[in-house]
Order: C-alpha cells, then structure tokens, then sequence
C-alpha cells in the first residue's frame, strides 16, 4: 500500500501586522481560510475536515480554541483537529493535514494556523515564571544566542553575517505584499547598528510579533488534478523531535534535524540538495539561523553554510539557492502560523503564484519549520509535477 | 496570489450597522483579563534538590542506564525514558559550557544591572549544564571552559531555594579546552 | 514537621489583561450594550441569532443584516451559581440562565438576578438590567430580572 | 471515515493507565515515564521500534506554556522520534496515530497524554475554552453549563433524577473493582444518592464527574505486528470524530449530533456491542451519549465507574479506550465501544469500536 498523492489545492494568509484592530479572532482565520478556499474554487460544504494549528493557547487566552472556532471554519458536522508542537507548529499542522489524505481518510482538507499576538504579551507568555526555578533567561534569544555563539565559534562565520541575512530578508519581504515589515529604506549599516540584546543577536536580527493567519487547502491526487489554478505536489514529508539537554546533545546541528532532512529528502528522491531544489523556506527567527539550518539539512558542507550567505547565494536577486524569498520569519512572525507560511511560500513557488518574489521557473520546494529547543522539526518538499 | 489590501470576495459584504448606532463611535475591543491560580508543588527529586540548597549542596541525578548525571533532577533519563532514583552531590565547582550576554531587562529581576552573563554551568561531575549567573569579572572576561565557582549567600540567608547561589566567579584555574567543554565533554568520555 | 522538612509548594498566578479586537459584528453588539440596546444577526433563513456573529453557526457562511431585538424574553433553562466564580461580574448568589429574547430564535448565556432559586422557574419572562456605566462590555449587562407585568398577572 | 474505504488493520495491542485523587509522589513526566515504560515493556517493544509517537495534554491546565516539552523526556527522545503532540484528550491523539498507521509506512504507534487538574482551578481554567467575547468573560464554570443541559433534559421529561441517579450508583459499584476510580463505592445506596441536595442545581455532588490526576499510554500497531506483541489484540474497526456548534444557544442541549455522527461513521450498528465506556462530565451526559450510541441491556456501560468515577481532563477519552481494549485483549469481551468528549455540553465527540478476533 503506498500513500495517495496530496496535492495543495489553495493558499490563504493574512496581511501580517503587529495588530489586527479590525477583527475577531475568528475574523482573522476566516480571512485567510476564504482566500485559500477562493484560490481552490471550493467552499466550506466540500471540505471533509479541518486541521488547526497554534502556538500556545496563553498567547490569546482562549483554551484549546478549536473548540470556538469550529463554527467560523466550516467544521460543524465534521472532524477538526488541533495541532500544538512548539514553534514548528504551523509545519506539523501542515503534515498532519497532509496525513490525512495520503491515508485516504479524507479527500479534501482545510488547514490553517493562527497567532493574534497583540490580544496579550507574547513575552509574558514564553516565560511565565516558575516558582523554585531562577529566572536569568529574557526570552527565545536568552536560550538561542549562546548556540549561535557555538556555531560562530566551530564555523569561523565572519561576525556580520546575521546581519547580512537580517538585511537579506527583509529585502525579500518587499517584494511580498503579506509581510509584516516592509523597511523601505533600510540600509546595512542600520541593521548593524541596531542595539545588542542577546550578544551576538542584534534588534534588528530578531523576528517582529505579528498578528496573522495562513490556510491551505489539501486534496487527494483526483482533486489535483481537477484543479483549476496549478497545484503543487507533496513529495516529501517528515517530522522529527529529540529531548532537550541531554549530555553529548548537538545543540547547533541537532540530531533530529539532520534525520528529518535526510528522510524527507529520501522520499523526494533528493540526493544533491543545492542542486535539485529550487527555492527554501526555512524557519529563521533568529538570522543566524539561516547558514545553521542550510548546513544542518545538507544544502551547505559543514561550517560552510555562511559562505552561501556571503556570496550571495541565498539572495532572491541570482542567488542559486534563494532562501526565504517571502521575507521569513524574520519579516513576519504570527507564531503559531509561522510554520505553515513556511509551507505555504514553498508550496506557492512551485504554483508559479508568488507574484514578485516567485523564483524563475521554482519546480521543487522546500517548506521548514523548527521548535523548542531546537527539537522539534517538521519539513516538507513540494513540487510543480507529481512525484 | 491575492491582493491583502482586498477582502476575500466572500466576506466583501459589509455589515449592516443598525441606524439607531450606526452614527456612534463604536466598540473596537473589549478587555478580558484572566486571572488564574495553580498550586505549585516540585516533584519529590526537585524537593530534595531544593532542600539541599540550604545545606549548601547540590545534588544530581544519576541514570541507571548510563550513569550520566542530570542537574538539577528530573526524575527521568531523557535519552532513555527510565525513571532516576540515584542522587549523587556534586561539587560547586565547574566550568562555563557556553554564555550569553543580555542587553535585555527581565521582568521581576530589578535586581539584575544590565548588560549581565548568563551561562550554562557545567559541574564537576555532572554530564549536562545548567544555567547560572557569571559576575566577578568583567563580562568580556568570559568564555567557553572558563573555570567557575559558587558564590553562596550568608548562612543566615540560605533556605530551600537555588536562589542561595548569588553568581558564579572565575576560579583562576586553567580553562577546560574548547573541544572538551560543554556538552562535548560527554561524547569523549562515553565513546 | 519542622518548616524545614514540610513540601515546598508554591502559589503561580497566571495573569493576563487581554484585549481583544471584536471586528465589526461584535464590535456593533457592544457599542448597543453601551447604549442599552440588544442587537442580533439575520441567519439565510430568516432567523435571528443573538448575540450576533459574523458567521453562520453551522453553515459558517458570513452574516451581515443586524436587527434590534426585545429587551424582554423566556428562561429556556437556568442553574443556580452559589458563589459566583472570584473573576465573574456578580458578587452575588444568581441564576445563570439561557434566555431567549423575543425577536430572537436562539438563547443567550447570561444571568437571573433573584434572592433564591425558589423564585426561578422554565419559561419565566426576564427583562434587561443595565448598569449605569456601561463601556461596552458583556457585563453592561447587570442581568435578567422577573419582567414585572408578570408578577401583576 | 467514509464507507468506501477500506483501512489496513490496526489494533490496540497494550495499555496502562493511572488515575488519583491528587498525584504527589510523582510528577506528570515521572508518572507518565513509568507508564509508557510499563506499556512499551508488555507488548516487549523498544522506542526505536516504534515508528510514530502522539500525545495529548493542555497548557492551561498545566499552567505552563509548551508544557508538553518536559513530557517528552518521559519518552526517552533520543535516538529522535517521529513525534506530533494535540492540545486535545488522548484520544485524538490516538485518532492521529491510528492516521498516520493507515499510510502505511510504520506499523507501531506510542500514544499517551496526562493532565494535574490538582494544581489549579479546573473549572476557571475551562471557562477560557468558551466563546471569548460573550461567555468566557461572564466565567460561567463548565458543572453549571451541564447542569442548564440536565434542567432541559428534565423538564423535557427525557430524563428523570432518579434515571441520574440509577447512572450515579452504576458508576459507583463498578468503580469498586477499578484501582483508579477515586470515588466508588459497593455499598452505595439509591435513597442517598436521590436525597443528596442539589449542588449546582439539578445536578448533586454524585451526578457530576470526580475530577482526578492521571495519564494514559497505549500502543498501537497495525496487522501481523499487532498479533506478534499480543495474542489477542484489541482491533480498531471504525474510529470517527465530529464537532457541533460551540454556540450553546443555538444547539439543542439535548442532544449531542456529533456524538451520534462520530458512532455512525465508525460502524456503531454493524453488530452487537459487548461494553461500551462512555466519557461525560455528568449523570446527565451519560444518558444523552446512552441515547446516541443506541446502548441497551445487551451492553456493559462503563465497567470502570467511567469518568463520573475518576475523570482526568485530557486523558479521560484515551483512558476509555484503553478500558475497552483491556477488557478484548484479556478475552472479557469481544466488541466495544469507547468514547471521548471534549468542550461544554458534549461539543465534540470521539467514537472507537474496538473488536477482538
């Protein structure tokens, strides 16, 4: 028995902003649900079940808001799952989405990802104080900066490329009308100069709080191929996690992401990486992320991966490898839906339908999406024909 | 790919605002706040852990498995999913797996002049790192394997808390080489 | 049991001062709390859903006809709520009821100020209790009261 | 699960659970450590040979957010899982793993979840599920939305207190042979069951669910692999779940669509069913879902005193299942259902029909 072919059938997001003043939290998702069933041609009566992904339910105060939202997304009568795994939460909603079609449970699928991050603090939320533990540790780039450290130090990366990619993305991000920041007239200088928080991470190479949603639609290969708009193809899906600080763990290159990559790029039948993709969205909350996870997955040799950045190879202007071309997270960051963007960017590539910053002719995609300590990994490889 | 500045065709209707309102400022958002309560009890190895902290002593936990030691404890080996019932004490003396310096205030610790280092404290004795405050000495002073000790509070100070460690000061010894601090330390004893 | 040797526990308060963004449909049902009026939605079929949503709450189908509806309306069914939860807006013992307004098709979660639940009962007629300052919120509305003409009969 | 289907089988092939009052010597990751041991230990797997692992849990009620982080530690995470975790009750993690199975890649799934209702206040932490705008902020608490459902349900005439009760005494009697049931009782009486007063009226502190700590961890594997972990495997012959309205005011209380939809789907009419364990917060919900599922004298309800017994939030659904497979795996029963709900009033209902051969 192999799997049924999936294909992704329509992409809805949101513009992306710090807040969304003008809506519900269910007028968001519906935002971006509508747009996905529009760019399908389908509407609510022909979705067989709905997948939701978000990061954690303090964010908005609302527990396990599947349960309210079922009304707003079409689910009443039907099944709806609820998808949390850290910040790779937006990809693993995405597979688990996917599974539903390839086990052939379901013909059509509605998924979507959400943050309203501007109903409360999401730096209140990430660290709720423990009793009886010390608390020394301000936020996600408390936990990541000493890692990136490590990896400048094992690398030999000269010190500004996190702020080569920082300046990178947000380049990229003009060219998308759905990113949060559009920074006209930044210039590197400014991205360097940006105050130090967590030495060696800089303001300006941090990820914004945005409010936002992204929705797909997935289908089984009978609805791909009835489409009307281009679909694009899942060749490829995985999802990995490991333990959090355990002796002898790598934490810049983490076991897990390295099975992840090296299993989802078996399914696609990739063998040479760089060569054979097209386009990468990579889950980068931190721009140091981006040479980490590009060695990380095998599309750069060990300790090389900020060579791709130096030279320009990830840039969407004739790079060979344009990474994170909608602007990444670092352009965009709703959390629970950050994950699926990554997907859905990937996926939109492939369609040929990512307006100014599509990549010439993308036929294979990669969309990535990491969470916790760096434990968590979801990734999945699309493309423009079947697999 | 849509335009955002457009609704979804579906949802282009506009509402119908009844007139008796329809010319009044209206509600834009609500305030909700939620308020909730939990009674927060350390698992019994955390209860020892802290306990021990008044007596100046830090105690591990030790896999039955593999031997390597965890602090603080966490009732299980993470690598193996078995249950640790093992305490081991082990020294306050350690060394500096790796450091961050933060430019950021953190809520509830007023106390804290920024910029200050935060590292991962790697014990004599203990095969994972755990986080603690480095001071002593001048931030840019601080690097991988630096050799560091606990600095406890007054006697008359201490109680069951981790809290009763102030900073942890350079030693002066000779700092654990690079490849051998941290967590690399394990996968060279262990293979 | 010395202080020393009883379990260390502690009290974690998890609090958080939301706001939230009601959007249009919401936001109009609020703004009528404010201004002593209840508001609800016109569903495909005609009938009237209070308090309004943006959307249909089966077919998930935007709404967007809003009518006025009755102050006044039917107890469907209640509890009694004694105490009332620390965070609730009622210091008070109450019912806790859902009401069908007239004008409405569905029923509202919202509570029956009475003394006892000796005076509640299915199917008693309620009115609208407001509060004086009123800042569009769902507890402008103070409650329900036994509507009086029926005490009378 | 549509008809025309057919799905590769799959089989409950070991389970362990534990219910308490108030968990104290152990904590949620040491607890579930030593379940999931328990579980993997009888069907003699390893984690390396398990190809997929799913759970359940919430962060609200654990009052930490990515709670289900330090959980994963109880796993033993390392060589990496293929791992996916539901802000859901077990059970649906079950549902996702039983999914992930019909693909076809992997044969054996890890499934648990957890909940320490002990260390907050349950019915303040689930008052935030409810509609954020019109409800959640009036802090309704989830006993009183069941008890506006039991008024209806008896001024309907549908049901009756002593109906209630006769399902309060039921869960009582049975819990006395289930170490995890924290209140039962052989000896219990009718006439104090039906004199109990009201404690959120209708409902009396017998009528409404013992609310417990605990966890659940049950393996799944599919075809020849199911019956070389376990002689007599606890076949999966349907599983479906379905969502109403969250609107109380626009569902009919006396029912639960979903609850009878989910059954539908998942084959609850194909035969005769041995037991069945049903998941309510109350009396009262029991005897909706009894109604729903077509339950008759021909079928055990609830033989561990059910969730009235001992409910632990999150794990409660996936405890039911295990309770039905337990019974088929030890040769007790041969057909069964379980069932899971999940939001106010019966919103969402999960339903498996097990079979053993």
């Amino acid at each position: 028995m192999s799997a049924e072919l999936t294909a992704i059938l329509g992409i809805g997001q949101t513009k992306y902003s710090s807040t969304r003043g003008d809506v519900s939290i269910a007028g968001l998702c519906r935002e971006a649900a509508y747009r996905a069933l529009e760019d399908a041609c389908l509407d609510w009566k022909e979705i067989d079940a709905v997948v939701i992904g978000k990061a954690p339910d303090f964010f908005e105060g609302v527990m396990m808001p599947e349960l309210y939202l079922a009304e707003a997304l079409g689910a009443v009568g039907k099944p709806i799952l609820r998808v949390h795994t850290a910040g790779s939460v937006g990809g693993s909603t995405a597979l688990v989405a996917a599974s539903l079609i390839q086990s052939r449970v379901h013909e059509k699928v509605l998924t979507i990802g959400f943050e309203k991050q501007s109903e409360s603090n999401a730096t209140w939320a990430l660290s709720l104080p423990q009793p009886f533990s010390v608390s020394i540790n301000a936020g996600a780039g408390g936990y990541f900066s000493p890692i990136i450290r490590q990896y400048m130090s094992r690398s030999g990366a000269p010190e500004l490329i996190g702020c080569m990619v920082a300046f990178k993305d947000r380049q990229h991000a003009l060219k998308n009308p759905y990113a949060h920041l559009h920074q006209n007239d930044l210039t590197f200088e400014e991205v360097v100069d940006s105050p130090m928080l967590w030495n060696p991470i800089r303001y300006s190479e941090t990820c914004p709080s945005s409010d936002g949603a992204c929705a797909m639609v997935l289908g089984n290969e009978i609805s791909g191929d009835r489409a009307e708009n281009p679909v694009a193809w899942v060749h490829g899906t995985a999802m990995r996690s490991e333990s959090n600080n355990f002796p002898g763990r790598d934490e810049v290159n983490p076991l897990a992401s390295r099975q992840c990559a090296a299993d989802v790029f078996r399914q696609a039948g990739i063998t040479n990486p760089l060569k054979e993709i097209d386009a990468v969205e990579i889950y980068v909350p931190f721009s140091w992320y981006e040479p980490m996870w590009l060695e990380s997955l095998g599309f750069a040799e060990l300790d090389h991966g900020w060579r791709m950045v130096e030279d320009g190879t990830t840039s969407l202007s004739g790079g060979e490898l344009p990474v994170n071309c909608s602007g990444g997270v670092l352009s965009s960051n709703p959390i629970g839906a950050s994950g699926m963007i990554r997907f859905a960017e990937a996926a939109l590539q492939v369609r040929g339908m990512a307006g100014d910053h599509q990549v010439d002719g993308a036929k294979k995609s990669f969309g990535h999406a990491y969470g916790g300590g760096a434990q968590y990994f979801a990734m999945w490889i699309v493309g423009a024909e079947k697999p | 790919m849509a335009d955002p500045n457009f609704p979804p065709a579906s949802l282009s209707q506009e509402v119908e605002i009844p007139e008796s309102i329809s010319g009044l400022e209206p509600v834009r958002s609500v305030r909700s706040p939620i308020r909730l309560l939990y009674d927060f009890v350390p698992s019994p190895p955390v209860q020892e852990y802290l306990r021990a902290y008044s007596k100046k002593k830090i105690l591990g936990h030790r896999s039955p498995i593999d031997g390597a030691v965890f602090v603080p404890p966490r009732g299980v080996d993470p690598r193996h999913g078995v249950l640790i019932e093992e305490s081991v004490e082990l020294s306050d003396k350690g060394h500096v797996g790796n450091f961050c310096v933060t430019h950021l205030p953190i809520p509830g610790r007023d106390d804290l002049e920024t910029p200050y280092v935060s590292a991962w404290i790697h014990l004599d004795g203990a095969s994972v790192g755990f986080l603690g405050l480095v001071a002593g000495c001048e931030n840019d002073e601080v690097h991988i394997g630096m050799r560091v000790q606990a600095v406890w509070k007054e006697e008359e100070e201490l109680g069951n808390t981790a809290e009763n460690i102030l900073y942890w000061k350079p030693t002066g010894e000779p700092a654990v080489p690079i490849e051998k601090a941290g967590n690399r330390a394990w996968d060279q004893t262990n293979e | 049991m010395s202080e020393l040797e009883k379990p260390l526990r502690a009290e974690l308060t998890v609090e958080y001062p939301f706001t939230r963004t009601t959007g249009t449909v919401i936001g109009a049902f609020m703004t009528g709390l404010r201004e002593k009026r209840l508001f609800g939605i016109k569903r495909s079929d005609g009938s009237v859903l209070v308090p309004p949503l943006e959307y249909d709450p089966v077919s998930s189908e935007p709404l967007t006809e809003m009518i006025e509806v009755s102050q006044s309306g039917v107890v469907e069914t209640w509890t009694w709520i004694d105490p009332p939860r620390p965070q609730s807006p009622w210091d008070d013992p109450h019912a806790l009821a859902l009401i069908r307004l007239d004008g409405s098709d569905t029923s509202m979660l919202h509570a029956v100020l009475v003394g006892s639940p000796s005076e509640m009962r299915t199917g008693m007629r309620v009115t609208a209790q407001w509060k004086e300052e009123r800042v569009g919120h769902i507890a402008d509305l103070e409650g329900f009261i036994q509507e009086t003409e029926e005490i009378d009969s | 699960m549509s008809k025309s289907n057919s799905f590769r089988d799959v089989a409950v092939v070991s389970v362990a659970s534990h219910q308490t009052k108030i968990l104290s010597e152990v904590n949620e990751v040491q607890l579930m450590a030593d379940l999931i041991s328990k579980c993997r230990n009888s069907a003699g797997v390893t984690q390396e040979e398990i190809g997929f692992t799913c759970s359940g849990s919430s962060d609200f009620l654990a009052g930490q957010a990515f709670s289900f982080v330090h959980t994963l530690d109880s796993v033993g995470a390392f060589p990496p899982i293929c791992e996916s975790h539901v802000e859901m009750d077990g059970a649906f993690a079950l549902y996702e793993a039983w999914v992930k199975l019909q693909i076809g890649e992997v044969d054996t799934a890890l499934v648990y979840s957890y909940g320490k209702p002990s260390a907050g206040s349950i019915i303040d932490v689930l008052a935030t599920q409810l509609d954020p705008y019109y409800v959640s902020p009036l802090w309704p608490d989830c006993f009183s939305l069941a008890a506006l459902q039991a008024r209806l349900l008896l001024d309907k005439g549908l049901i009756t207190l002593e109906k209630m009760a006769e399902i309060s005494m039921r869960s009582q009697k049975n819990g006395s042979d289930n170490p995890n049931a924290v209140r039962s009782s052989k000896d219990v009486l009718f006439e104090n069951l039906m004199n109990e007063p009201p404690i959120v009226d209708p409902l009396r502190a017998s009528d409404i669910s013992e609310i417990a700590d605990g966890g659940c961890a049950v393996i799944l594997a599919a075809g020849d692999k199911a019956k070389s972990f376990c002689e007599r495997p606890a076949w999966i012959k349907g599983i479906d779940h379905r969502v109403d309205s969250h609107t109380l005011g626009v569902r009919d209380l006396t029912r639960s669509p979903s609850a009878f939809l989910a059954a539908e789907k998942a084959g609850r009419n194909t035969d005769r069913l041995d037991l069945a364990e049903i998941h309510g917060m109350t009396s009262a919900q029991e005897l909706i879902l009894e109604k729903e599922f077509d339950l008759n004298e021909e079928t055990m309800v609830n033989l561990s005193g059910g969730s009235l017994a001992s409910d632990t939030m999150m794990a409660s659904g996936l405890i039911r299942i295990s309770e039905v497979a337990s019974r088929i795996i030890s040769g007790q029963a041969d057909r069964g259902l379980a069932h899971a709900t999940s939001g106010p009033c019966l919103q969402q209902n999960l339903v498996c029909i097990l079979e053993g051969e």
